[in-house]
């Protein structure tokens, strides 16, 4: 074989390990001329974007870590958040207080529900994908229950703004007037009439340090393992099992965080729809970033946030000065949003499929 | 602490599995510094021996251990694997116990890292401890110095070769700082002679830093190079124990093949007197990549109405011939059946021929395990030749003929004495032996004019090997058919076989008359021909 | 007491306790002023309406492809031949036909893509198969918009282009095989005969194809593909078929389904749609790879008796609709069963 | 082991109190100023001209007869600061200035006029 066909070889394995973002690039490159939007309009969005959605996104990092793929049970912990979030909104603790007040409260709701989570993905092994997307299903039917027939009669609220007109159960909205973005301003920043939520920032940044000093510590290192090997890990006496449901807790408790951040800056809340949508786009992020099942980085996320946003944003102008209607923008970015997982996750398995058979080429070559 | 007697002392260790007896009083001792060679077919029992040693979970599940086992004459009652590691044995075993993703440095230290304190430990625990990765690869350097061999401990271990996993593995074993006793299980199977060598070399260095080494090998010579004791195991027992300046690599091949002929498998003397030679099966250069049991280069030629052994240790590639020529592993070369070209790599071509096939891997390939007998039996000749099929609607419409189904299935209970409540119970209910016949019933089925019957008694009790042995020496004679039957059990093969070749590494060591003695057999098994091939070329 | 715990141990526990619960809901109703015959005459609509879309996840299932949660594919080609067959403005029996004989090609062209697709993601089928759907569904939305459909029954008024979001069969077939032989008792009671007959043609046919050589080879390859192989099956075409036919069925379905209902909905409508029909037939005691024709009619039974029963009892009962919550959770809570049940360990 | 729980159980307590310092400091309370003639405690406050009411450091409100307005604060202790203008708008009257904790029990309906009228008691109850 010459050596031509090696590097072919090569550009082509680059080009499918890479083709969702290139894909993505292409898209945003074509479409963002069309939407004729200002460039400053845009680094403005993205910024809100990338300090709303990232922590979301960062979130998943660690199940797949510990190969579980990815999590798509993080709407527990978006539910353990919104709780927190409805609670304080009753009490009438506002600003940064009341955010943390909501983190502090919502911790072991979402601890109970990670390890629920886990314990459950561990009867589920080899599809734990498919089985924390059902969970998530699950539990939207459960909280449902809990804050739609629970919340004004079993938990007591006393605001009746928030109750539905029967006396119990939240309304579909629930307005967070009272903490809205007071991290993104609690350090307020401007740069060339683009404001800069310097706070969310710094609390993304201490995050990303978490994560690359958890990949340090020996739990990471277990983690590691057990997502690369799970019987070798065991036969060295690492606690498998524990070890899966604590990565899945941690992944809870962050996007129960995540989901707060993200919020605080949007300062209302779907109550039965926030978690869910939560979960698709950070997954949609992730996976846009060239992140796959197997192997996510900080880079992917935000590279991912950008990507994705980008598109959301561009894509329902572009459509309309295209085709001339923006609804149809609309479902495109629907479209795009569910068509990018579908085709991560097919890429991914394909490539799995592709590596098993490079390796047998390999082997042939040997003998 | 002055330890008096022997560092390990096994003593009168027997097993049973099941009602069958696999170790008998078994007794020897390991001093310190000491290595010692543990040969034996496989299935003599030096797996379960090491279960043994090891207090491994299937051990505890089959009813335990007869005998006692002795560490600095304290007996000692293993659990789990975790208490033999921590009383300081350490194994390393055929398959590597690597994570791939992981660096040298990383394995060699895996679950035991070096870490550092910080303050979130306090409230998480010890697992939050930061790696100390300066320390980690000083631990594992300080390891494969020990070894003395060439490897990076940076290097990742899916770019390793073979051989720097198993140095890797060895290396882990050595970093355990309570690590005594070594159990190498084939460790140079999987290598080059040069980096056998140099594993030998570092074996020889562990011993002289007073590490006891059990090493169990096929290759006879590098246990006669380094080994200062030598145990034979056949069949449970020791049969020698020796020291290699009193023994030879040819006596030592005797008495692990050797035995007493059982009287289960005496031959039909009638068999002998068949004299054809007209091939009906031409395979040539055939490679098959099938995991585990890779064919490098094979050339046979099979005789019409013969039963044909293929003989070899584990993992040598017998397996991979018949797997190769019906389709079921990437392969290449040419195989002709009755003077037509089989096309490789596709079922379908090689079953529509008339050849036929039982495969080793019973439960993987040869059942479905959660369907009734019946449609085990019937489902190839159904699909192959549309046998069981009733036609409606003047053909336009077929479906299965139930009846049919069952009146076949009872059939083949009937002859092959399967036993069942009934053709629909599901086969997963049934004994090993039992799912055996089923197999064979499902073989017959589709009246092969040639069949490949791979490890046909492995697993099974004595009487049901009895009974599938008769069953496949009657087809044979009855219905003329080609029978190539692959076996792991050279003394089955002798006993109905009318030429056997042996495989190793890949390639055909040689082929001999079934009566040859089994010492010539034993010599072609442990590639101790060098020129195995030219002869067979030549024949 | 042995033979009740036997019996239970044989139907599966959620099965008994779903059944049970269907039974007390039956029991109560007539003491919250339900009316039982209404309630068992819904009861039947819904089943049978729904009953080929839940019959088109058997032959994924059998040939160990799991479950089809990408349905919608199978609905969207239903969904074309419906609104095609209106475009024509067929009536009746024969209008229900053309739609059929429209969506089959549609879903077998569709039903081929997607299996191609399922066989080079072998281990991760049913994921994948979820967001195909959905995308699939969005990908739809797109295009109801742009088909240059015309019928002013079907496309918005005030644009005169793009088709909206729900349109009534009224008038073209609405009930029109629900309606053959179909009789009325008293003012409540309703038997949609002709939709029995059907899901009864439609379950023999399957029950044929399931014991053609076809059928066997694809129950084979769900039950041990390396099994299949070696004894010369063409186990990645035969997954194609079951999809095939999966999808095919699901079209089927879908107009069954919409000829009862009485309207055909658009754009997000299909877009839950299998969740409900994996979850009935789990619920009828399938598993992830063994289904029955049986358990497609007791699942169908007992899931869509429950739809029909808790909005009414359990509204009368406590005054508050909880029938929307208490479908989620039995319906996702018996995929959750299915998928987490442990795989017995082969003896 | 052991350690660790107590450590554990130390920081849940910390974080206890951490959350009771954030429910207190982060609750945000609506205080009615209502500009009417009272009666508190037999005393009658008449309700005065123009007032602005200057709450800690937001926007005044401004109150006319027989006025009211809500102003929202986070927190229990605020200062307020009160003018009273002439009828121009233009010069301050009087000003009263009072720092105090909201008693959430008490109410948070206050009259301006006790207020200026120097009462102590200037909270008007809940009805």
């Amino acid at each position: 074989m010459s050596k031509d066909i090696f590097t072919k070889d090569n550009l082509q394995h680059f080009l499918i390990s890479n083709a969702v973002p290139i894909i993505f690039i292409v898209l945003s490159v074509l479409a963002i001329p069309v939407s004729r939007f200002s460039g400053q309009y845009l680094v403005q969005e993205m910024l809100i974007r990338l300090s709303r959605d990232s922590f979301l996104v960062l979130s998943l990092l660690i199940p797949v870590m510990a190969g579980m793929g990815l999590n798509f049970g993080m709407v527990l912990g978006a539910m353990a958040g919104e709780i927190g979030l409805i609670l304080i909104t009753d009490w009438n603790i506002v600003g940064i207080q009341g955010m943390f007040l909501a983190m502090i409260i919502s911790t072991p709701l979402a601890i109970l529900l990670g390890w629920m989570c886990g314990a459950i993905l561990n009867r589920a092994k080899g599809r734990e994908m498919v089985t924390s997307f059902i969970l998530g299903f699950f539990m939207n039917g459960v909280y449902q229950l809990v804050v739609l027939y629970g919340f004004g009669k079993i938990v007591p609220i006393r605001n009746p703004q928030l109750l539905l007109s029967r006396g119990f159960g939240i309304r579909n909205v629930t307005n967070l007037e009272g903490i809205r973005k007071c991290l993104d301003n609690l350090i307020p920043l401007n740069i060339g009439g683009v404001s800069v939520p310097i706070a969310t920032f710094i609390v993304i940044g201490l995050f990303c340090l978490f994560v690359v000093w958890f990949k340090k510590t020996k739990l990471g290192q277990d983690m590691r393992a057990v997502g690369q090997d799970m019987d070798v890990a065991r036969s060295a006496g690492i606690e498998v099992e524990r070890t899966r449901i604590i990565s899945i807790v941690i992944s809870t408790v962050l996007a129960c965080y995540g989901q707060i951040i993200f919020l605080q800056n949007i300062g209302t809340m779907n109550t039965y729809n926030s978690h869910e949508q939560a979960g698709m786009f950070a997954i949609a992020a992730l996976l846009v970033g060239g992140a796959s099942v197997a192997k996510a980085t900080i880079p992917n996320v935000f590279l991912g946030v950008i990507l994705f946003h980008l598109m959301f944003v561009v894509s329902p102008m572009a459509g309309k000065y295209l085709i001339g209607q923006a609804q149809l923008g609309e479902y495109f970015r629907v479209f795009v949003s569910y068509g990018i997982i579908a085709i991560a996750l097919a890429l991914h398995a394909w490539k799995r499929y592709k590596d098993k058979e490079r390796a047998r080429r390999s082997l042939r070559g040997n003998a | 602490m002055a330890s008096l007697g022997p560092l390990l002392k096994m003593e009168g260790i027997g097993k049973t599995y099941f009602g069958n007896r696999v170790l008998k009083n078994v007794n020897f001792t390991l001093e310190k510094g000491e290595i010692l060679g543990l040969v034996g077919e496989n299935g003599a029992g030096k797996s379960t021996l090491m279960n043994i040693l090891f207090g491994m979970q299937v051990i505890h599940e089959t009813g335990g251990y007869e005998g006692r086992v002795l560490i600095n004459n304290r007996e000692i009652h293993f659990e789990n694997p975790m208490n033999a590691l921590e009383a300081g044995i350490g194994m390393v075993h055929q398959e590597f116990s690597l994570i791939p993703g992981f660096s040298a440095a990383e394995n060699i230290v895996l679950n035991r890292e070096s870490t550092r304190y910080n303050i979130l430990v306090e409230s998480f625990g010890e697992r939050l401890k930061t790696l100390d990765r300066f320390k980690m690869k000083e631990r594992a350097q300080a390891a494969i110095e020990k070894l003395n061999v060439q490897l990076n401990e940076e290097t990742l271990v899916t770019e390793m070769p073979v051989g720097h996993k198993q140095f890797t593995e060895i290396a882990r074993e050595i970093d355990k700082e309570q690590t005594q006793i070594l159990v190498l299980d084939e460790p140079t199977a999987v290598l080059t002679e040069s980096e056998a060598d140099i594993l030998l070399e570092s074996m020889k260095r562990l011993s002289l830093l007073g590490i006891a080494i059990i090493f169990i090998s096929h290759r006879l010579q590098e246990i006669m190079e380094i080994c200062d004791k030598i145990i034979v195991l056949r069949d449970g027992e020791v049969v020698e124990e020796t020291v290699p300046a009193q023994t030879s690599i040819k006596d030592i091949a005797s008495h692990m093949v050797g035995r007493n002929i059982d009287s289960a498998f005496t031959r039909d003397s009638e068999n002998l007197d068949r004299s054809s030679t007209k091939p009906i099966l031409k395979v040539k250069n055939l490679w098959v990549d099938m995991p585990g049991e890779t064919v490098r280069n094979v050339s046979l030629e099979i005789y019409r109405g013969e039963v044909f052994g293929i003989g070899g240790l584990a993992g040598q590639g017998k397996l991979g011939i018949a797997n190769g020529i019906m389709g079921m592993f990437a392969s290449g070369g040419t195989v002709s059946f009755e003077n037509e070209e089989i096309i490789l790599n596709d079922p379908r071509s090689a079953l529509s021929k008339g050849l036929s096939a039982v495969f080793e891997d019973r439960r993987g390939v040869g059942l479905l395990l959660e369907e009734p007998i019946s449609w085990n039996v019937t489902f190839t000749a159904l699909q192959m030749q549309n046998k069981f099929l009733k036609s409606y609607l003047g053909g336009l419409l077929r479906i299965r003929d139930t009846r049919a189904i069952n009146e076949c299935t009872r059939y083949y209970i009937e002859a092959l004495e399967i036993k069942c409540v009934s053709e629909s119970q599901q086969v997963q209910e049934l004994s090993g032996g039992n799912q055996q016949k089923v197999c064979l019933a499902k073989a017959f089925a589709t009246r092969p004019k040639l069949l490949f019957v791979a490890e046909p008694t492995r697993g099974i009790d004595v009487g049901a090997k009895k009974v599938v042995l008769d069953t496949l020496k009657n087809y044979n004679k009855k219905y003329g058919t080609t029978i190539v039957m692959i076996s792991s059990e050279l003394e089955e093969l002798r006993s109905i076989c009318d030429r056997i070749a042996i495989v190793n590494e890949g390639k055909i060591a040689g082929i001999l008359p079934a009566t040859s003695e089994s010492t010539e057999f034993g010599i072609l098994m442990l590639g101790k021909v060098e020129n195995g091939s030219e002869s067979e070329k030549a024949s | 007491m042995n033979r009740i715990l036997n019996f239970i141990e044989k139907a599966g526990w959620p099965r008994v306790i779903i059944g049970i619960f269907l039974l007390s809901l039956f029991i109560v109703a007539p003491f919250v002023r339900v009316r039982i015959d209404t309630s068992i005459s819904d009861t039947l609509v819904r089943f049978g309406m729904n009953g080929v879309m839940v019959l088109a996840l058997v032959p994924m299932i059998q040939a160990g492809c799991g479950l089809n949660f990408g349905l919608p594919l199978g609905i969207i080609a239903g969904l074309i031949g419906a609104v095609t067959s209106i475009e024509l403005g067929v009536t009746g029996l024969l209008g229900i036909l053309i739609a059929i004989s429209i969506a089959i090609p549609v879903a077998i062209v569709v039903g081929f893509v997607y299996g191609v697709l399922l066989n080079k993601v072998k281990g991760g089928e049913m994921m994948i198969a979820t967001y195909v759907g959905f995308s699939s569904v969005a990908f739809m939305c797109i295009m109801w918009l742009m088909l240059p459909y015309k019928s002013p029954n079907m496309v918005w008024g005030y644009a005169g282009a793009g088709l909206r979001t729900t349109i009534s069969v009224e008038g073209y077939w609405e009930k029109a095989i629900s309606n053959v032989g179909s009789f009325q008792i008293g003012n409540y009671f309703y038997c949609p005969t002709g939709m029995f007959i059907f899901f009864a043609v439609m379950c023999l046919f399957m029950w044929f194809f399931m014991r053609t050589k076809t059928g066997t080879a694809m129950t084979t390859v769900g039950s041990n593909p390396e099994y299949a192989r070696s004894a010369g099956v063409d186990v990645d075409r035969m997954r194609i078929v079951s999809v095939i036919l999966s999808t095919v069925l699901g079209a089927i379905g879908i107009i069954m389904y919409e000829q009862s209902f009485g309207f055909i909905q658009l754009y997000m409508g299909p877009f839950y749609m299998a969740f409900p029909a994996v979850a009935a037939i789990l619920i009828g005691g399938a598993s992830v790879h063994k289904a029955s024709i049986l358990n497609v009619v007791i699942g169908t039974f007992l899931f869509q008796g429950i739809l029909t029963m808790t909005p009414s009892v359990i509204n009368s009962l406590i005054e508050t609709d909880m029938s929307e919550v208490i479908r989620i959770i039995v319906s996702n809570g018996m995929i959750l069963y299915a998928l987490t049940r442990v795989v017995k360990v082969k003896s | 082991m052991k350690k660790q729980i107590a450590v554990n159980l130390g920081l849940v307590f910390l974080f206890i109190l951490l959350s009771i310092f954030l429910y207190i400091s982060g609750r945000g309370y609506d205080l009615i100023f209502d500009n009417q003639t009272v009666v508190l405690n037999g005393v009658t406050y008449e309700a005065k001209g123009i007032v602005r009411v200057y709450v800690d450091e937001q926007e005044p409100l401004q109150l006319w007869i027989d006025d009211r307005d809500i102003s929202s604060v986070i927190g229990k202790k605020h200062q307020i600061r009160i003018e009273l203008l002439d009828e121009n708008e233009e010069e301050v009257i009087n000003v009263m200035e009072k720092s105090f904790k909201i008693d959430a029990k008490k109410g948070t309906l206050f009259s301006v006029p006790a207020l200026l009228g120097g009462s102590s008691d200037w909270v008007i109850p809940k009805k």
